[in-house]
């Protein structure tokens, strides 16, 4: 069994990367983080790059700041899924061959580049089965399935040719209304 | 390089190559086909683990475990974001299930799969209105009523209304328009009350044949923007015990005609609250007949967290208000459930997908259940 | 993310007890093995029991030896999939609600409790999906698909209601002729 | 507890939350619905990585990567024991598979899904007999003739035959018996061989309509017994390279009107053999045009070892059989392809389910590819 020792090294790692801002993967990215890695032994862990790692994205606009690969990209503040920009799509685009859903839930977060709160529009990607890479779960402002705009426990791949759920994109609809 | 034994062409021609049976202590050649037949009724130690496959959604399970003996005794295939009910007096398990045609393509077909408590075998295939609720496990998506004669089926796509399933003729009885109210909590009635985005509660009963009798909207009480009550509740006694997301419990009692909001209690001093304790887990809640309801919990509370794991889970006498115990966790949980009888067990599904069973009043970790599928997300106690 | 390093603990070791007697899953085996686990840290092995074994049986019969939940029983010698004695059924019975298909591949395999050699049908269980537990691979006299009956990769769940596989039993159709 | 920003009663309800288009440097609104497409002709560094998906069969996939800037590019679902094919020329993939219409219950049917290369998106769905073969990922399951006119489905119900579909028409165009004989390797005339259960080598020719034109059997060649050549072949130059369990090569040559079964060379020395290096792995063989075969390899053979991961891969010129190189693979290695070109990499999947990325000259590990699903098990170049 001295090979099963060896196998995987980085997927810890990779876990790792999709952390929220408070460190946490929520109780889907506990599971799923699991799925598909191995155990290791700490030295396989330090002697091998990290050959599981999701190559480093970047939006090309420094007022766009961050790696929306990562689940630490600022407008995935209320998402839940596998980030589309991971499965062969963009942050606001789905990957080929899927189905963007027309109907969503909607987050508002923080850009630290220009310090403006934004729409976002957490459009999912239907018609193929579940991209399995790069899953994200953050809950803020999450609220329950019986308040839908705001939950994101829901499926949105409705009124899409498939209900199938592939991937999540954030998609900005504009700059927020100040706080009250 | 070895020399064959033998090399059969033909399966059937393995015969041949038998032995014709002489005498001795040989063992015999054993029937084809052969099946396993559960006992029932099942034993009170019986428990259904849902893997909701989060990896390939549309091929999820439910694996019934013996959790005393921790023997896997059979398994349920689903279709996505499936939901499991069940009757004991039926002796019959419900599978709700949205599934295309083609797998991820072709048509979608929402179904009700009956399948017997004996073999687990497909008893008969109820289509839906193809608009069931598609989320990640959520135990209020479906309900049996509680004279076990109707199974209800909410649906989000995305207006909202409840099917209603005849488990006598095994088929569709009414849709019941619920705008803006979602999920299903069964009263002790035959009806059922929903939660509205408004804040409100909608109560609804049936008549005997499955169709709407009358309904109820109770004033707004929850207060969702601020301190929502999760949906995750579980019914002590005659009452439907809500927790918010900042740890407050909210029973609702759904024993006489209409429901009553009864008085608000926390589950947290001010000392704990201003330490961060809160509910946590995927379904938190956990209820016992006896008025003992347990809640997963976690110190490390925020806006968000209320799908964090539960590093412990509390123990509270719901006359009282009182809290019994606190459990540390082995490992920690995301859903509960709880045997019934006099000394109950906790059920957790831990982040590990294990399934932990604890001591329900002592805490003690008694056992672990593994090999559970992919992302196993739910238990449910099957008596 | 500590609480990512606290978990599963023991899969490495249910998944070393599912080797061959070559200690060796196959590559089915590598790779399903890891499937589910995650990554552990060395002293959570060791501070915990073995919480995700599968627990042990035996047949009830000393003439059929060994534990048919493991790979290593008798029988097993030419299986390729998840074990039924872990899925609800026995070494030659499919668990409650699956079909048990009528034809096969066919093995020979040593009973070492009584010296002779049994002729062995690995009926595939048919009609649920992969029961995911006790993958077993051991390709001993395995031929090429092209010599069906004496092959392991096929699905044999042909001539059931349904061809999606579940797992494999090993039943007994009697003592082999000796060798030539 | 954190005070909303905002709760909209309904997603459309959010635009008039937006702030209408002030001047600055606010990001602008960007596009609904958005889908990237791929740009075609694809680089020469394109490979689909299959994932068998053991663990839901009825749910597997291929995944498109870049194999130079580990990019993952996109995904194909698939039903169960898939196969995939592609044609350059028409910028198509090809996936085969068997699908239920109620998941793991219902009606079988097997199916070709078209796939184009820009959009990954469904161009059509060929309804097949439904018996094509259902076996753990085999390259000989399918192919597409020289041609690329026809695609070939291998069937085995368990009576085997294959289906010959026109790749114009998108349609069924014969199905061609073959009793004993299994799966389909192209020929260089547009025709195919089968490998035959009696140690024969089948020869299959079509004509313009894809229906039989002729047929010719070769003497039998091939010791099943006792050491049989592994259905896990490699083309190389104008000659299918099949190699055995014990590590010999049969070279077959197709590029002429018959058959031509060459001589056999061995990729051991005796020393090796005595050593018990063997062939192993999942996909044992790579081939490329230059005369170049790598094979898995693993020092500890035995009577079925033939699907052990490989440790090393060796590299030969099957010109002269010589072994050109030896690689250490860094993790062993389950299936191998090449890219073609003037410096072929050597991709592997290896144990852990990744994509390593060898020059295939010198074995140095240039790159891998992880997050590849479950538990892939293949990788097809496309080029």
């Amino acid at each position: 069994m001295k090979w099963l020792d060896r196998l995987t090294e980085n997927r810890t790692r990779d876990a790792a990367r999709r952390t929220s801002r408070r460190g946490f993967l929520g109780v889907l990215g506990a599971l799923t983080a699991g799925a598909g890695t191995v155990p290791l032994l700490p030295v396989a862990r330090a002697s091998t790059g990290a050959v599981d790692d999701i190559p480093a994205q970047h939006t090309g606009n420094p007022e766009d700041p961050g790696d929306p690969s990562t689940c630490e990209y600022w407008r995935y503040c209320g998402i839940d899924g596998f980030l589309c920009s991971c499965c062969g799509g963009t942050q606001n685009a789905c990957p080929p061959g899927t189905e963007m859903s027309p109907i969503t839930w909607i987050g508002t977060c923080h850009n630290p580049a220009d310090g403006r709160n934004y729409v976002i529009s957490y459009n999912d990607c239907c018609g193929k089965s579940s991209c399995g890479r790069c899953l994200c779960n953050r809950n803020e402002d999450d609220r329950p399935v019986y308040r839908p705009q705001a939950n994101n426990d829901i499926n949105w791949c409705m009124g899409t040719r498939s209900t199938v759920y592939h991937c999540s994109t954030a998609v900005i609809l504009g700059v927020a209304l100040e706080d009250a | 390089m070895q020399k064959f034994r033998r090399i059969p062409q033909h399966a059937a021609l393995a015969l041949l190559l038998v032995w014709p049976g002489a005498a001795g202590a040989e063992l015999q050649s054993e029937p084809i086909p052969n099946v396993v037949t559960l006992s029932v009724p099942y034993p009170q130690t019986y428990a259904m683990v849902h893997d909701f496959a989060f990896g390939s959604l549309i091929d999820s399970s439910f694996s019934l475990v013996d959790i005393e003996t921790r023997r896997f005794k059979g398994m349920l295939s689903a279709g996505q974001f499936a939901t499991l009910n069940h009757s004991v007096a039926r002796g019959e398990f419900y599978v709700g299930e949205t599934i295309h045609s083609r797998g991820v393509r072709g048509e979608r077909g929402d179904f009700v799969a009956v399948y017997d408590f004996a073999n687990l075998a497909l008893q008969a295939d109820i289509e839906l209105p193809p608009r069931r609720a598609n989320t990640v496990v959520n135990l209020g998506n479906s309900a049996v009523t509680a004279d076990d004669r109707f199974l209800l089926v909410f649906n989000q796509n995305p207006g909202t209304s409840v099917t209603v399933i005849d488990l006598d003729s095994r088929a569709v009885a009414s849709e019941i328009p619920a705008p803006g109210c979602a999920l299903v909590y069964p009263d002790e009635a035959g009806g059922f009350v929903m939660l509205c985005g408004d804040g409100r509660l909608l109560a609804v009963t049936l008549d005997e044949a499955g169709t709407e009798a009358g309904r109820w909207s109770s004033e707004p009480f929850n207060d969702i923007d601020n301190d929502p009550l999760s949906e995750k509740a579980a019914k002590v006694g005659g009452a439907w015990h809500f927790v918010s997301y900042g740890g407050e419990v909210q029973p609702i009692d759904v024993s006489g005609d209409t429901p009553r909001i009864l008085g608000r209690w926390w589950l947290t001093s001010a000392e704990e609250r201003a330490a961060n304790w809160r509910p946590a887990g995927w379904h938190w809640t956990a209820g016992h007949d006896s008025g003992r309801l347990w809640v997963g919990m976690t110190p490390d509370g925020y806006e968000g967290s209320h799908k964090d794991p539960a590093p412990e889970a509390w123990l509270f006498d719901t006359g009282s208000g009182e809290r019994l115990a606190r459990f540390e966790l082995r490992v920690p949980g995301l859903s509960f459930a709880a045997t019934r009888g006099e000394e109950p067990k906790l059920l957790a599904v831990n982040i590990a997908g294990q399934l932990d069973i604890y001591d329900g009043s002592t805490g003690e970790w008694l056992r672990a259940v593994g090999s559970l599928g992919e992302t196993p997300f739910m238990v449910h106690a099957i008596q």
